[in-house]
């Protein structure tokens, strides 16, 4: 238990605050030409070749098609931009020329993130899991919002053309005045399917 | 130049160049006393609204026929003001107006006052001080935080004159999208400003303590008071912004009925509880953690002892900024999926574990110790009564079984209040009175201080401990009235809220007092050893007059003489072997090593 | 920034006026311009890390909707928009971004000019991305009526639920469009700056943090553009 | 109605004012009310002791530390560790290990609560500003009400010992389903359908033949309020506060007999009928009947008026303006007041509708009117009956909604 007054030696590596990088300047490192410019032709290509995945519904191999569905393109084009701003982030931000505070500031962002549409989509996922109900949509005389005006309105004209929206059933031009609710009146449960209970159901 | 030696209180020139100076500032210390005002005038105003709400609920309604026959409902005390309040064309009820009234009091106590209250006030006066620098690494960004949040404030209380919200300060949709009632616009605006208040608050004190730390501090030299706002900015500045999106787009919803979260138009409702709790869990971390840093500071300091477990303490407080960001669904636990339930019941638990320690520290910190009793240690010791009663009554509502019950009922309203109250609000107090003498250089008078505190110590406990009760029999929260069996304790809570408003005015005459007749301060009336303890009472304008050295750790009381202090009155137990350091000496100026 | 005229001890031994950048003072706080710039970047950086968690908002709703109703997100989104003009503003955003690097490096080898010249090319770029996206897409789109949520009164929709897509496609956009806007305003304030000298190889933080600002609206359409033309 | 004796009055009759005291302030007593509440109350005491045995030892150690460690001056703090690793280890683990055992007890008993019996029976609750309706199997919606905290608040039964299954929509903004005898509560969704089941274990009343009556059991006396009611917990606005119910739990013969009682409203006149409904449908949230202002307009003396509309025109109050009023309410709102209540459309029979209509009439001081009015519901009724007698079961089928 030899006991010394504490001496502040602890300095951090990453974080030295050395009177000896006093007159360095702001700045070292200067900005490489040739790698940017080919950062810039390689982000261009990748923007290319996620506008040309994205048009691929079929593979072709042999006589066997492979129908692409949704999932495939938005993983393909999500991994292409996680690659373009992995290379725009490390080179022209140069946060691969930095000291590491600034990366780590930009991982911890990454991670809110990742856990803020990761949790939040795995609720909303996992929501109908229990509690699916095989029944009428629900009645939703009584939703309302407000009009542009800030006045409170019945199921707007937008769920009602969205309802209505085989091809044959067009609005007309008025479509736009349709908020008050007046064609709500003759709404009943049972024909009334546009609650959006079935992603509950369904997903 | 002149600042070495004049106190930043200083008047420059005539009247209106001191205002012009103190509007203009970029003085980190100024504009910290400027928050402070602001927060303490936030926290009279949401004060006087919960003292209405709990009038209000003094007594449920009751329909009583008279003796001429005539039908009367008592038990309104709000009636007074719903007659004179014309909205829409007419008075409004009493509901109406407890509802804006418990909206109003969530809003301002929220919003413009405990989240800004440590950080923006104490934090933005001592954290530059404590690490030894002369302000915060954007002194102009920090006046910009400050203006916004003026600006934000006055929204907010247009907001409240223009009809007030009603909406309770979560904004749930679709109630908040639907109601035409009060300016709810104008309020969720006003939060979205004061956001970026926080924010660029946040970005500052992590940049200040990054790259201003004295020459030779490391980490774990800082006071803990410094590494609980480090803590605090980093919840700030990453989940801020997800309530600021979140009220733009329930701004959005209202004015372009966007559609995202209103059922009506196939919207999710849940998705926006998803969206605020992301913020507004986090932000009760961003509410609690600058208390614990507090604490830490009051116990070490009137201790006189090393602090139990500094490391532990330290990264405890990163600790539970990290977990703060994984537990925000356990405000849902009656809306989502059950398998969500589950994820966040457990993760919530792991909070309880830094929590816990903090808790054992500060006890232990007490252990074999030379315990000053005045106000600041009574508060500390108030602080650790509080709040751990907020802490032990988070498990029953972090359990899934027991929280269905509790949910939404007045259980989570006293945890909740035993946790900012008990926790932030009273190391707050105790923490203004520990640097009161530092800010302005005045000595408060300590009987009045102490009692005062027993006062809020007395009136917080009645009001809040009987709301367990009434949250285990089923009261529901945001109820203007109730079932009758509830009367008795609903009446004890509201006696216990005049007891603290008297306490809470009491201190307010102390503090005026001292302003105006307070015997002035010496350099280190507790004999603290970091570095607010070794300038002036109060600073000088650039803090120090001459830069501090650091030469021994910020809780170093068995071996270090606090500077300026009497060695005879304050002697180490364990004298440096040869004191080489020269931090035993007695000229007034140990620990600082001119440059 | 702070504007300095006073000369220091090495400027006199050159017997010439120093440029403003040359001639750079720290903050009254700073121990030394190193520490300052280095703040400086932090700060930049937690602030872009606030405006990828304000953003993220947009593509957490994004994913949800996407989620219940992929089918109608595909068909809603090869109907409104045009791959084509989202295309051609990544590509000049793209080049905006590359710009900005280049005036950096012009600061760095004190070529003043150029510093002016890279950032208007930057400016330019900003201004066709807006021209392009309000006259091409925002101004059909309001006359057609593809407006958001409750507004919406397009005659043909695509599926229930277009104007939830539509919703999040204007308010991320919009969005988006202020941040381009912004980035005008300071992109034309680095010009100013650095027509009046105050950008050299030993100092040019605001430059240097405009272009970080300017990077990452960069790096926010970089996922928008996808998200919302492609798939 | 008061169906339940005040509180006040129970305790008075407890003659030991240490169990008053206790009763008073204690938590729920009532343990048996429903299969969850045992396990939930059973979770929160061992919470409640585990927390108990550390806050108190934490403040006793405080309190000691203070006075036994008091500050002399000049004398100095004796030289004590600043960490102890063991110590340390030893108090972040017992605490982690009980915090384990609070999460999965708590989850353990948590999760039936999710997944109903197939056999339970189902019932629709219908939430919405301000009101809660519950459609049994038979059709029956409650009739009966009961004040609770000055709120006339419907009446509703359970079956002892059979599990329910509650199926929750609401029809405007977030509600939440609380009960708080049975621990069990969820939110009701505006968008999608939630559920909860409970098995009520406790009667609360049962039929008294002579006063013909429903009573409260002699068992239910028991110093303590009991929690038998239906409260939302999600703030859903002005009268958020007021949205309550009362659970009656009947043994299963005095079930039926009351869900065919409720099922059955065709003997029931006509204005008698409309003031049942006034209070059993929720319109006494927002429509005094004696004048007072409320959310919407009182029913006092408004038939016959003349209304000025908000955006212009204005009407008369008659049964066309009432029936679209219940019907279509956003259609014509009066100048002052806020466009806030639901459509009843498919939620009232024509009778039922018909029934509110003459309630209003019989409200109105003019005495011509209520002359005149009485006179003819006196024959609208009769011919009412039979055509409400000869429709059969429409009554079921339009109070629905789950069809």
């Amino acid at each position: 238990m030899n006991h010394e007054i504490h001496h502040p030696t602890t300095i951090d590596p990453d974080e030295t605050l050395s009177l000896d990088e006093a007159h360095e300047g702001g700045h070292e490192h200067h900005t490489p030409l040739g790698t940017m410019t080919w950062v810039f032709v390689i982000l261009l290509f990748l923007t290319a070749l996620t506008v040309w995945t994205s048009n691929i519904h079929e593979i072709v191999i042999g006589h066997s098609v492979i129908e692409i569905g949704p999932t495939p393109h938005i993983i393909m084009a999500m991994v292409i931009a996680v690659i373009k701003a992995t290379l725009v982030a490390a080179y022209f931000m140069h946060l691969k020329y930095d000291k590491p505070m600034n990366t780590v500031v930009v991982g911890a962002t990454m991670f809110g993130v990742l856990l803020f549409i990761g949790l939040t989509l795995a609720d909303l996922a996992a929501r109908g899991s229990i509690d699916r109900q095989e029944l009428a949509p629900i009645v939703v005389g009584g939703n309302k919002h407000l009009d542009a005006d800030g006045n409170r309105v019945d199921g707007a004209g937008v769920t009602q053309a969205a309802r209505e929206n085989s091809p044959d059933a067009h609005h007309g031009e008025d479509h736009g005045d349709d908020h008050s609710g007046d064609d709500h009146s003759g709404d009943d449960h049972s024909g009334d399917d546009h609650a959006s209970d079935d992603h509950a159901d369904d997903h | 130049m002149s600042h070495h030696d004049v106190s930043y209180l200083e008047p420059k020139g005539s009247f209106w160049q001191t205002v012009w100076s103190w509007v203009y500032t970029i003085d980190h210390k100024k504009i910290g006393v400027m928050y402070l005002t602001a927060v303490l005038l936030a926290f009279l105003l949401g004060g006087l609204f919960a003292l209405a709400v709990r009038a209000e609920l003094f007594t449920p309604y009751q329909t009583i026929v008279t003796e001429t026959g005539e039908t009367i409902t008592k038990g309104e005390a709000l009636r007074f003001i719903a007659d004179r309040w014309v909205e829409n064309g007419s008075t409004l009820t009493v509901n109406n107006v407890y509802n804006r009234f418990f909206t109003a009091h969530g809003a301002i106590m929220v919003f413009l006052f405990i989240i800004p209250a440590v950080p923006a006030a104490l934090g933005n006066f001592f954290l530059p001080i404590m690490l030894g620098a002369k302000d915060v690494a954007f002194p102009r960004l920090n006046l910009m935080s400050w203006y916004i949040y003026v600006f934000g404030s006055l929204l907010a209380v247009y907001s409240l004159v223009n009809g007030g919200v009603e909406t309770g300060w979560t904004f749930y949709t679709p109630y908040s999208t639907t109601t035409n009632w009060g300016s709810t616009t104008a309020m969720l605006l006003s939060a979205f400003i004061l956001g970026f208040s926080s924010i660029f608050t946040g970005m500052n004190f992590i940049a200040t303590v990054h790259k201003l730390r004295v020459p030779g501090m490391g980490w774990f030299d800082m006071p803990l008071f410094v590494w609980a706002i480090y803590a605090t900015a980093i919840i700030q500045v990453l989940a801020t912004p997800v309530l600021g999106i979140t009220l733009l787009m329930l701004v959005f919803e209202r004015t372009f009925q966007i559609g995202i979260f209103d059922p009506a138009l196939g919207g999710d409702p849940v998705l926006y509880q998803h969206f605020f709790w992301f913020y507004s869990h986090p932000a009760v971390y961003i509410m609690i953690l600058p208390g614990f840093g507090i604490a830490s500071e009051l116990l070490a300091v009137h201790c006189h002892k090393k602090i139990f477990g500094y490391r532990a303490i330290a990264f405890s407080s990163i600790a539970i900024a990290a977990i703060s960001f994984i537990v925000w669904a356990h405000h849902m636990f009656t809306a989502q999926s059950v398998a969500l339930n589950a994820i966040f019941s457990a993760l919530t638990f792991l909070v309880a574990i830094p929590t816990a320690i903090k808790v054992f520290n500060w006890i232990a910190t007490m252990y074999k110790a030379s315990i000053s009793i005045n106000t600041p240690m009574m508060y500390a010791m108030y602080f650790l009564f509080c709040f751990t009663i907020g802490g032990l009554t988070g498990p029953p509502l972090a359990t899934l079984a027991s929280d269905i019950h509790l949910h939404d009922t007045y259980f989570v309203v006293a945890h909740f209040h035993y946790v900012m109250m008990g926790g932030t609000v009273l190391a707050f107090i105790g923490g203004l009175h520990h640097w009161w003498p530092k800010m302005f250089g005045k000595m408060y008078w300590e009987p009045g201080a102490q009692l005062a505190g027993i006062l809020v110590f007395v009136g917080f406990n009645v009001t809040f401990f009987t709301q367990f009760f009434l949250g285990t029999r089923g009261m529901p929260r945001r109820y203007a009235t109730y079932i009758e069996e509830l009367t008795t304790l609903h009446q004890i809570s509201t006696i216990g809220s005049w007891i603290l408003a008297l306490g809470l005015f009491l201190h307010l005459f102390v503090f005026i007092h001292s302003l105006a007749a307070g015997k002035p301060a010496p350099k280190n009336p507790w004999g603290g050893l970091t570095f607010e303890w070794e300038t002036e009472s109060p600073p000088v304008e650039h803090n120090f007059p001459h830069e501090p050295v650091i030469v021994h750790g910020p809780y170093d009381y068995e071996s270090v003489v606090p500077p300026h202090c009497d060695p005879a009155e304050y002697p180490v137990a364990r004298p440096p072997a040869g004191g080489a350091n020269g931090t035993n000496g007695t000229n007034g100026t140990n620990g600082t090593h001119h440059a | 920034m702070t504007s300095v005229t006073t000369t220091n001890g090495d400027a006199g031994a050159n017997g010439r006026e120093l440029e403003p950048h040359e001639a750079y003072v720290p903050g009254a706080h700073w121990r030394n311009a190193h520490d300052e710039a280095e703040a400086a970047k932090l700060g930049m950086w937690l602030f872009l890390g606030t405006e990828i968690l304000l953003f993220s908002g947009f593509f957490c709703a994004y994913a949800v909707f996407r989620m219940w109703y992929p089918e109608n997100w595909h068909d809603a989104s090869r109907y409104y928009l045009s791959w084509k003009i989202g295309f051609a503003n990544t590509c000049v955003l793209l080049l905006s971004s590359y710009t900005v690097v280049l005036a950096i490096r012009a600061a760095q080898q004190n070529k003043k000019n150029w510093i002016l010249i890279h950032l208007l090319i930057t400016n330019l770029c900003a201004l066709f991305f807006l021209v392009v996206k309000i006259g091409w897409e925002y101004i059909p789109k309001i006359q057609k009526g593809e407006l958001p949520g409750g507004l919406f009164t397009y005659y043909n929709p695509q599926g229930e639920f277009d104007h939830i897509f539509l919703s999040i496609y204007w308010i991320s956009t919009a969005t988006h469009g202020f941040h381009v806007l912004v980035g005008i305003f300071v992109i034309s304030w680095a010009m100013w700056l650095a027509a009046k000298g105050h950008y050299g190889p030993k100092h040019y933080t605001s430059l240097e943090n405009v272009g970080l600002y300017w990077h990452i609206v960069d790096i926010i359409w970089i996922f928008l553009f996808p998200l919302l033309y492609l798939v | 109605m008061m169906l339940l004796e005040p509180i006040s009055t129970l305790l008075a009759t407890t003659s030991n004012p240490i169990k008053r005291a206790w009763d008073h302030l204690w938590f729920y007593g009532n343990t048996d009310a429903s299969n969850f509440a045992a396990g939930s109350d059973a979770v929160f005491f061992f919470i409640f002791w585990v927390s108990a045995f550390f806050f108190v030892l934490l403040m006793v150690l405080m309190v000691i530390f203070a006075i036994k460690y008091r500050r002399v001056p000049g004398k100095s703090a004796p030289v004590s560790a600043s960490h102890n690793t063991p110590l340390e280890i030893f108090w972040s683990v017992v605490p982690t290990i009980l915090l384990a055992v609070m999460f999965f007890w708590g989850l353990i008993e948590y999760l039936p609560t999710r997944v109903a019996p197939g056999d339970a029976e189902e019932i629709q609750v219908v939430a919405s500003q301000w009101r809660w309706d519950w459609v049994y199997d038979n059709g029956a919606s409650p009739l009966n009400t009961e004040v609770i905290a000055n709120m006339e608040s419907p009446i509703f039964a359970l079956p002892v010992n059979k599990p329910v299954k509650f199926v929750l929509s609401s029809l405007d903004v977030i509600h939440s389903f609380y009960i708080p005898g049975f621990r069990i509560k969820r939110d009701v969704m505006p968008n999608m359908y939630t559920q909860l089941w409970a098995e009520p274990t406790q009667v609360s009343h049962s039929w008294n033949e002579d006063t013909e009556e429903w009573q409260v059991v002699p068992e239910m006396a028991r110093g303590d309020f009991d929690g038998f009611y239906l409260a939302c917990t999600e703030y859903c606005g002005d009268q958020h506060s007021q949205m309550w119910g009362r659970v009656m739990v009947l043994s299963q013969g005095d079930y039926e007999r009351w869900k065919t009682q409720q099922a059955d409203t065709s003997g029931i006149p006509l204005v008698q009928l409309g003031g049942d409904l006034h209070k059993a449908k929720g319109c006494v949230a927002c429509h005094s009947v004696d004048g007072s202002r409320g959310t919407g307009p009182t029913w006092q003396g408004i038939w016959g008026k003349t209304h000025t509309y908000v955006g212009g025109g204005s009407g008369i109050v008659d049964e066309n303006y009432i029936r679209e009023s219940i019907l279509e309410p956003a259609a014509n709102i009066v100048e002052g007041y806020p466009n806030q209540m639901v459509s009843y459309q498919g939620q009232l029979t024509d009778r039922e509708l018909y029934a509110i209509v003459k309630y209003i009439q019989s409200l109105s001081d003019n005495a011509e009117d209520v002359a005149a009015a009485e006179a003819e519901s006196e024959a609208e009724m009769a011919a009412k009956q039979e055509a409400a007698e000869s429709e059969g079961g429409a009554d079921g089928d339009a109070a629905g909604g789950g069809e």
